[in-house]
């Protein structure tokens, strides 16, 4: 039940042993950490995260409330960078602890899949050719529509 | 009204954040693209393609029919690309 | 590519960074970690894990060996704990990194369920009634058999 | 022959680690499991419910019809419940 947009990077490990700590009903804990992919760009590659500060935040909200209404869930938590990130950095870290396995592994596939079309981030990414806007792409549209509930 | 502008539209635009007076009758999304289209050059290229325009009224996002008013934050982007 | 089998705890924090460092090629790193629950023992519960020492090596090498062959994974990590281990303690870490977030995803969540039903661990956990050897569950077996392919 | 039981399989046997030596005729991990059923009450009632019981020779997965030899390390177990 936490989220956080923040320029500066963050410790994996301290962040899921907070999540966890002095609780004895958690039984699985998943995690998920984007990263910063070269693309084989002379230079080095990289890139800067634009966003939305204040929608950005309501919609991460919004994203962990749809994952602890719909999964049995411990605990939530969503760390989103923003700035210029270089290759190998740490982009976003999801994370949802459960009494149960399949519940943690589905609810932390979810927060990454629906924060990727919702929460209002821009990749401007370093090429070949100059800074460029990275497009939107159909397969996140895609993983995103397989938890749409409803008609 | 305040209208903010993200990613490429911002680039197109040539501005992240512009203070606007609707106009009489501009009271949706859609109507309010269409006027903001007429400000400029820069505008109209911007929102030349509506498919990949996507807008939020006061921080949450919005259809084509929802109503806009004067004192409204309207945030105008392309598709998410985050994660 | 790493399985460990000890009877230490772990930092998980430690184990995930040491997957991606000084690497760009990895987009997407999923974990999870499993920990003992309480099940509200008078005395406070808790569990000691025995294994096949040798064979459980070789089984968790074939679990990796297995997804490493599925999907496309940039690096992999299994460590299992044995012995006593009490309410809230972590058991075990799987980990999954590639280029794309729905192979890490898949592949981690495959680590521990096929592990889950292939891995010679047994528990005997404390309950009011004394140490009771665990009995396998169902649920694993068919967490499990959603991975088989073929025939 | 060394043969192992683990978990309650072990408790019910009362040893750990047992050395036999395969009677003439006992050449398939099935044969075995009767032969070993003969042993003692405890075995006897290990091994009376042989849907739970699982066989891993040298350290592999076996089957019922797989065939042993004087040398294997014949583990004996129950359904795992680790991770």
């Amino acid at each position: 039940m936490a989220i956080r947009v923040q320029r500066e990077d963050f410790d994996v490990g301290t962040e899921l042993a907070r999540l966890t700590e002095k609780r004895t009903d958690i039984g699985a804990l998943t995690s998920f950490v984007g990263l910063v992919r070269d693309f084989g760009t002379p230079g080095g590659g990289g890139m800067t995260l634009e966003h939305y500060p204040g929608m950005t935040e309501k919609e991460l909200v919004a994203v962990e409330r749809e994952a602890l209404g719909r999964w049995e869930l411990s605990a939530t938590l969503i760390i989103h960078r923003y700035g210029r990130l270089e290759p190998g950095e740490r982009i976003v870290l999801c994370a949802a602890a459960s009494p149960h396995r399949a519940a943690a592994f589905e609810a932390c596939h979810f927060l990454i899949d629906w924060l990727k079309t919702r929460a209002p981030f821009w990749k401007l990414e370093d090429t070949a050719q100059g800074q460029k806007w990275v497009e939107a792409r159909a397969e996140d549209e895609t993983a995103a529509k397989r938890w749409r509930t409803g008609p | 009204m305040k209208v903010l502008w993200f990613a490429w539209l911002r680039t197109r635009v040539g501005t992240a954040t512009e203070e606007v007076a609707l106009p009489e009758g501009v009271d949706t999304v859609a109507k309010l693209l269409d006027w903001l289209a007429t400000r400029s050059p820069g505008h109209a290229q911007a929102l030349s393609q509506r498919a990949v325009v996507r807008v939020a009224v006061n921080q949450s996002y919005a259809t084509a029919d929802q109503p806009v008013h004067a004192g409204d934050e309207v945030a105008i982007f392309p598709p998410v690309t985050g994660g």
